[in-house]
C-alpha cells in the first residue's frame, strides 16, 4: 500500500453537556444544525472538499446514533475502502474485562494508534467535530510542509479580552510559536488556537506514548501535549485562519450561530456550490406553503408543511407548524408538529416533539432569564395543550432513555 | 411473498408533449419539484418489495441513466436482482399501442434468465403512489392470469387518448377501447400498470406470430376469453402525463394540500436521488402563499400558487403566480411571471413580464435568457 | 413506516475461545473459510437469500474485526436503510461509568431490545455468526405461522450418543415441543436445536424482560427462556431441517468442515448458483499455476501463487506457495508465505504469516497428539527458516496485541 | 496535487479483431482471467488519485455500462466528481487516427464544467499498469503542454499499425508517424495515453476549423513547434490489443510470472467488478501446469500453458494445452484443445478435438455448443 500522506482524525467524543437536553439522546456532532445539516457535516465536508480521504471518527458518547448516521462515509465521498483508507468509526472498545472513556483527547489518540500505524500516514490532522466552518486542510498542510514543522496549529484573532477562554499562542514574524499557554488568565496575545492541528505522525507518536506514561498529565492536546512539545524545541507553527469558525458548545453559542444565517448576507455562504457542505439525507418532498402561512427570514427545510406564521426562525426537514400558530426567533429540530394557536418565541425545540395547541412558550420573561432567554424544549415528548413555558427555561422530560 | 419482476417501459414519448421533452424522455421529466416521473413508477415497484426492475431504455438513455444512475437511491444496487437495463427503441405513442411486444421480444433473454413467478409491467408517465403488494396479493387470490390496474374517473377528466377498460359484473375485463370510441358517464381509465405471469408473458411472446407492430395490450385484450383477466380498481390520485396541460395540471394539482399528503406523506415513500442542496432561505421580503418550494432555492420575491424545484433565486419584486420553475432558474427584480413554464436553468433579466394563458402556460425552454 | 413482518439478530459475539489462536486478533464470525469466506458468510447469506432485509449483527468480541467486514451490509444486499433496514452492528455501548459484556444470550438480545422496539417487527429471527449451513428461513418462517407458534426452535436428528450435547426437544405428532432440555446427561430424543429460533416478538419481549429480573437465570436462551416459555404453557414448534449443518466452534470441527469441501461430491454445494453464499471480497487476480507445481484436490482462492505441490488443502487469498514445497491436509489463511523446501502436513496456517524455508510442521507425530493431530500456527507471525514443530501443537507468539 | 480529470475513450473497434469483439467494444473485452481491458485504464487512474473519469461510450453502451456499472468498484460512485458517461460514436480505427475531436466537441460542455488543470487521455485498449501520479509530476515539472507517454520495444514488436514517437535530444516529441512508414531499430510507441491542460484542450477544439475527422494526435502533432509537448518513457509490461493475435499473446503472455507481478501485485492495483464466485476446486484427478485459472472453476482434466475465466468446468481426461477459456465454457470428456479461445458460456461435448494453429488460434464464439 502506497504511504498515505495524511488522515484525518474526528473527535466526536464530547457529550455536549452543556447543549443541556439536547444531547440527551444524541451525541453533540449529530446534533441537527442550520436546516438541513448535523453538526459533524462541516468537518466532514471539509476533508471531502480538501481531498483528505482517510479520516478517524472517534466516538464515545451515545456512538450508535453517529454510527448511523456516518454509515460508511458515503454521504462525503469517503466510503470505506478495503486498504483502511475512507471513514473508520472508532469506538471506545469493550474488552472482556469492561470499556471505560477516553481520559482526554490526547488519550483518545493513543487508544486508536494501532489504527493510526496500520495506515502508516506521514501526517495527521486532528479536527474537532462540533465546530461550524469552511476550511481547506490542503492550504494547511501545505504550510506546514514549506516549514518543515512538527506541529502547526490553526489560529484565528479574537478580541484580547476573549483570548483567555482558548489556548493562547505567542508566534514570531515567521509564524513560529515560541510559547503556548492553554486558556491563561492573562493572555499574551490575541491569536487563538482553533483546536485544529497537523502533526508530524513521528512526532505525535512519541508524544503520545510519553504522555501517556506521565501520571501527572490530563492527557490533553492544549494542556499537555502542546506545551511538552514546545519545551523539547520541536518546531511549532500558528496557521492563521481569516474565515468563519464558531464553537457551537453552548446552547447560546448554537442558538446565535443559527441565526447569523439569516442575516442578508451570511458571513458563512452555505448556497456556494464551490465548497458545498454535504449531508447524509432523505430525500424528502417539497416544502408545502400553506395559504394563510406567511414565512419571513427564515430557513426551512424539505418536508416541512408551513401553515402558520414563521418568522426569523430555521426549521429542519419535515416539521408541520399548523395555522394560526405562530413561531418566531425558533429553531425547529426535524420531525417536530407544532399546533394551531400555539406561539413560541427564541425557543430550540428538540426532534420529534409534539407542541400542542395553544401553548404559549417563551412568551412570559422572567426577570432573571436562563441561558441568554433561549427556551429549550427537549426532544420525543408532548408539550400538552396550552402549556404556558417562561423565557429561558428548559422543558425536559425524566425517565425511560430513548434507545441511542 | 412470490418472487416479482418488475418492468418499466421508459422509452415512449407523446407527440402532444413534444414542446416540453424534447430532450428528454417523459421518464426523465421534472415533476413536483424534486421528482422525475419515472420515480413514481420505481418507488411503487420497490415498495412492493420488488427487487428486480429492468428499465426499458430509449435510444437516448442518458437523461434517465443520469437520474437513476446505479439505483441506489432506491436499494437497487444489488447483487441478486437489482437494476437491469434494456434496450428499447423511442416510440411515439398516442394511446393503445403502449408496451409494443418488440421490446418484450428484443429482452426475452432477460424474461427467461430472472425467475420470477409474477412482472408487473408499468409505464412511465403516471404520478401515483399506489401499494402493488396489495394488488400482486389480489393478483394471487384470485389466480388471475392478468390483472390490469384501472382508476375511475368522472367523463370530463377523461382524455381522449386514455385507453378504457370493460369490464364485466365479476370485474373481469373483456374489452380495451380508446376513450374518444365510448360514451360513458365515467370511465375506467388504465393507468398503465397491469400485473402478469412470467410463463404466461413468454408464451404470449413466442405464440404471436403476428408481426411486431402489436403491443401487449393488443395481446391481452385479443385474448379475454381465454385467460383470466382480472381487474384491480385504484381509488387514489392518479395522473397521467402526455400533453403540457396535462403537464401543468398535474403539477398544479400539488398546490392541494391534500395530494401533497397522498402522494408523499403516507407509508410508501416516492424516493428520488438526493443532492446536497442547503435548506431553503426566505428573505424579510418574502411572501409566499400556497405554494410548494424545493430545497436550495433563495427567495427573497413574491410567490403565489406556484411550484418552485431546487436552486431557484427570485429577486426581489418579483411575482411568481400559478407558474412551475424548475431547477437553477434565476428570476431578477419586479419579474412578472403568471401561467408560465420555465424549463431548468432558464435565466429572467429584471423587468420582464411573462403572461401565460391560464390554460395554456407559456413554456420556456432550458438554458435561455430573457 | 411499514410493519417489518420479520428481522434477523445475528449472534456474533462469540469469542471462540475453543478455537486458540484463530480468534486471537478477530471474531470467531469474522474467519476465514472455505477458500474464500468468512464464517458470518453463511447466516448473512442465508438472510439475503430468504428475503430478510433487516439484520442486527450482535458483536462484542474484537467488534472491530467484524465492522470493518460487514460495513453497511452491501456485499449481502443489506445496505443500511434511512428507516432503520438493512444492516446494523450493535457493540456492547460504554456509558460515562464504563460498559461491559453481555451476560447470555438472552441478555444480549435484551440490552438491543430498543433497537427491535424502533423496527417493530412482527417476528424476531434469532441466528447464530458461526454455523456453516444453507437455510431458506421463510420457509421455516411459514411453517411457524402455520402453527400460530410463539416459538419455533429448528432442530434436527443427531445419533442418540451426541444428543447429550444440545438442547434435546421432545415433541408430539404435530412436531408441537412438551419437552426442553438444554445439554441433558441422558437425552429423550435425538432431535436437537439448532440455536436457531423464531419467536412472536411480543413473546420474546416480555420474556426477555422477566428473565433479566430474574436474578438465578443464566440469561441463556436454552437454559432459561425456552424452559420457561415451555413451562409457562406457550406455543413451541419444532421444525425439522434435514440439509447440512455444522457448528465450527472447535478447531478439530473447523478443519473437519472445511475437508468435507474437499470431497468430490461435498454435503454442501457452493457451485449452485441458485443459493450462492456470498461474500465481501477484493478484486485479485487469478491464480497462477507454476511449471513445476503440483495441485491435487484443493481448493484455491484468486490471488494464489502456487509453485509447490498442493494437495488435500484449502488455500484462501494471496497466497504464495514456493517451488518445492509441500503442502498436505491443510488450511492455509490469507495472505501466507511458504518458503521453499518447507512441508506441512495437516495444519492449520493462520493470516499473513510467513513459514520460512525448510520449515517441517507437522511431520513428526508424538504418541499422544492433543487437538487431533492438527497443527495450528497463528496469525501475522514468521516461523524461522527450518523450524520444525510436531503435530497437534499450538505454535503461538505471545507478546504485542495487534490492533482488532 | 492539481486537479486532474480523466477521459478514457472506449469508443472505438479495430477490423482485424472482429471476430472476437463484433458485440462489444473492445474496452469489454474479457481479459485474463477475469478483467475487461477498459479495467487497465481506469484502474491506473484511480490509483493516481483521479477521482473524475469521462467514459466515452460507444453506441452499443450496454456491455460497457454492465461492466463498470455506478463505477462503485473504482470508488468512482461519488457525490464530487465520479464516473460521467459521455456518448460518442462507434469508430473503426486502423493506427493514428484515434481520439478523434468530434467526441470531444461532441461532449465540450463536461470539459467546461470540471473545472481540472489537467487533463489525462487513455484510449480501451491496452493493458499496462502504471504510475499515472509520476507521470502527471514530471508533466509539471517540464511545464510541458502535453505529455505523451511511449514505451520502447524491438522492431519485432512493434505493429504496422502502432503510432510512432519521434524525439529530439531533450527528449520533445518533433513528430507522430505510422509504425509502417519508418525503419528504426527500436521503436517508441505511443501507448494511447498523454497528458494536455485543459485550458489548451479547450482552445485547440475552438481553434481548429479544419473538419471533425482529424484527431487530437492530428492537433498536437500540427504543433509540435508552437507547443511543448513532451515525452515519458514508460518501462513496464505493455501489450496493445488489436487483433485476435495480439490477444492472443498478451493473455499468453501472463504465464510468465513476472508478468502477473508487475501487471497485478505490484503497488497498485487493477481494480475490476466483483463476482461472488466461490474458489476453484482442483479435484483428484486434476493435472495443472504453467496455467492461470480464475476462481468458480471447478477442474478435473489435464491444464497446460492455458487461460481459464470465471466459472469453467473441465471434465475428466480433458486436455487443455496453450489456449483461452473464457468464464462458465463446459469442457467434456476426453475433450482435446489446443490453440484455442473459447468465448464465455460455450459447451464442448465429450471427446470432440480441437487444434487450432500456433500462431492463429482457433475462436469459438459465445454461447455455442459444439
Amino acid at each position: 500500500m502506497a504511504k498515505r500522506e495524511i488522515i484525518a482524525m474526528l473527535l466526536a467524543g464530547g457529550q455536549g453537556s452543556r447543549l443541556g437536553s439536547m444531547t440527551k439522546n444524541i451525541a453533540k456532532p449529530a446534533v441537527s444544525f442550520g436546516g438541513k445539516y448535523r453538526i459533524i457535516d462541516f468537518g466532514l465536508s471539509n476533508c471531502m472538499n480538501s481531498g483528505v480521504s482517510t479520516v478517524g471518527v472517534l466516538t464515545q458518547y451515545k456512538p450508535f446514533s453517529l454510527h448511523s448516521y456516518v454509515g460508511i462515509g458515503s454521504a462525503w465521498d469517503l466510503e470505506t475502502s478495503y486498504d483502511g483508507g475512507g471513514l473508520s468509526v472508532l469506538s471506545p472498545y469493550v474488552g472482556e474485562k469492561g470499556g471505560r472513556w477516553y481520559k482526554g483527547t490526547a488519550n483518545a489518540l493513543y487508544e486508536n494508534m494501532k489504527y493510526i500505524n496500520n495506515l502508516d500516514p506521514e501526517q495527521v490532522l486532528i479536527i474537532a467535530g462540533d465546530h461550524i466552518y469552511k476550511m481547506d486542510y490542503n492550504q494547511m498542510l501545505q504550510f506546514h510542509k514549506e516549514n518543515n514543522a512538527d506541529v502547526t496549529i490553526s489560529v484565528m484573532e479574537v478580541p484580547i479580552e476573549e483570548a483567555f477562554r482558548f489556548g493562547v499562542v505567542a508566534v514570531d514574524a515567521d509564524m513560529q510559536i515560541y510559547k503556548f499557554q492553554e486558556k491563561p488568565p492573562k493572555p499574551e496575545s490575541n491569536l487563538v488556537s482553533m483546536g485544529i492541528y497537523i502533526f508530524k505522525w513521528s512526532v505525535l507518536k512519541q508524544a503520545l506514548i510519553e504522555d501517556e506514561e506521565d501520571e501527572d498529565s490530563e492527557k490533553d492536546f492544549g494542556k499537555n501535549i502542546l506545551p511538552k512539545l514546545l519545551n523539547e524545541g520541536k518546531r511549532l507553527f500558528a496557521y492563521s485562519f481569516n474565515g468563519y469558525w464558531r464553537d457551537v458548545g453552548t446552547i447560546e453559542s448554537y442558538y446565535e450561530t443559527n441565526m447569523e444565517l439569516l442575516a442578508e448576507d451570511p458571513p458563512i455562504d452555505l448556497y456556494d456550490g464551490s465548497f458545498s457542505v454535504f449531508s447524509n439525507s432523505e430525500a424528502l418532498p417539497p416544502q408545502v406553503i400553506g395559504k394563510k402561512a406567511s414565512v419571513i427570514n427564515s430557513i426551512v427545510d424539505n418536508g416541512c408543511n408551513i401553515f402558520g406564521t414563521l418568522e426569523n426562525s430555521i426549521v429542519h426537514a419535515n416539521v408541520y407548524i399548523a395555522e394560526g400558530s405562530v413561531v418566531k426567533n425558533s429553531i425547529i429540530l426535524p420531525n417536530v408538529r407544532i399546533g394551531t394557536g400555539a406561539v413560541i418565541d427564541k425557543v430550540i425545540v428538540g426532534y420529534d416533539t409534539v407542541i400542542e395547541e395553544k401553548c404559549e412558550i417563551g412568551l412570559e420573561k422572567p426577570d432573571k432569564e436562563q441561558q441568554g432567554g433561549i427556551t429549550l424544549i427537549e426532544g420525543v415528548m408532548t408539550v400538552p395543550k396550552g402549556t404556558k413555558i417562561a423565557a429561558g427555561s428548559s422543558y425536559n422530560k425524566e425517565g425511560g432513555e430513548r434507545h441511542e | 411473498m412470490s418472487k416479482v419482476l418488475g418492468i418499466i417501459s421508459c422509452n415512449y414519448q407523446f407527440n402532444k408533449i413534444h414542446e416540453l421533452n424534447q430532450n428528454r424522455p417523459i421518464a426523465a421529466l421534472p415533476f413536483g419539484g424534486r421528482y422525475a416521473i419515472v420515480d413514481f413508477p420505481l418507488s411503487n415497484m420497490v415498495n412492493a418489495g420488488i427487487t428486480s426492475v429492468g428499465i426499458v431504455m430509449p435510444s437516448d438513455y442518458r437523461p434517465i441513466l443520469d437520474h437513476i444512475r446505479s439505483g441506489k437511491s432506491w436499494s437497487l444496487n444489488r447483487k441478486s436482482g437489482g437494476l437491469f437495463i434494456l434496450p428499447g427503441m423511442t416510440v411515439s405513442l398516442d394511446g393503445n399501442n403502449k408496451f409494443p411486444i418488440k421490446d418484450f421480444r428484443k429482452n426475452i433473454d432477460f424474461l427467461k434468465r430472472e425467475k420470477a413467478e409474477y412482472i408487473v409491467i408499468s409505464g412511465s408517465n403516471s404520478v401515483i403512489n399506489i401499494d402493488l403488494a396489495e394488488v400482486i396479493e389480489e393478483h394471487q387470490l384470485n389466480q388471475a392470469d392478468v390483472t390490469l390496474i384501472y382508476k375511475e374517473q368522472s367523463k370530463v377528466n377523461c382524455d381522449e387518448l386514455a385507453c378504457i377498460v370493460k369490464l364485466d359484473d365479476k370485474g373481469q375485463v373483456t374489452d380495451m377501447v380508446k376513450s374518444g370510441t365510448v360514451d360513458f358517464d365515467s370511465c375506467r381509465i388504465f393507468t398503465d400498470q397491469l400485473i402478469i405471469g412470467r410463463e404466461l408473458l413468454l408464451r404470449l411472446l413466442t405464440e404471436s406470430y403476428s408481426g411486431d407492430e402489436l403491443s401487449l395490450i393488443d395481446l391481452v385484450k385479443n385474448r379475454t376469453k381465454e385467460l383470466k383477466v382480472c381487474s384491480y380498481e385504484f381509488n387514489g390520485y392518479y395522473a397521467s402525463i402526455f400533453s403540457k396541460e396535462t403537464y401543468f395540471k398535474a403539477n398544479m394539482s400539488l398546490m392541494e394540500p391534500a395530494v401533497v399528503q397522498q402522494l408523499f406523506h403516507g407509508n410508501n415513500k416516492i424516493v428520488t436521488r438526493t443532492k446536497d442542496n442547503p435548506p431553503t432561505k426566505y428573505s424579510q421580503e418574502a411572501n409566499i402563499k400556497d405554494s410548494l418550494v424545493s430545497s436550495g432555492c433563495l427567495i427573497n420575491g413574491q410567490l403565489e400558487k406556484s411550484l418552485l424545484f431546487r436552486g431557484v433565486k427570485v429577486e426581489k419584486g418579483a411575482r411568481i403566480k400559478n407558474s412551475i420553475i424548475m431547477h437553477d432558474c434565476q428570476i431578477g427584480q419586479d419579474v412578472v411571471l403568471e401561467n408560465v413554464i420555465l424549463d431548468k436553468s432558464v435565466v429572467i433579466s429584471p423587468g420582464i413580464e411573462i403572461i401565460g394563458h391560464k390554460d395554456s402556460p407559456t413554456f420556456i425552454p432550458k438554458f435561455k435568457s430573457l
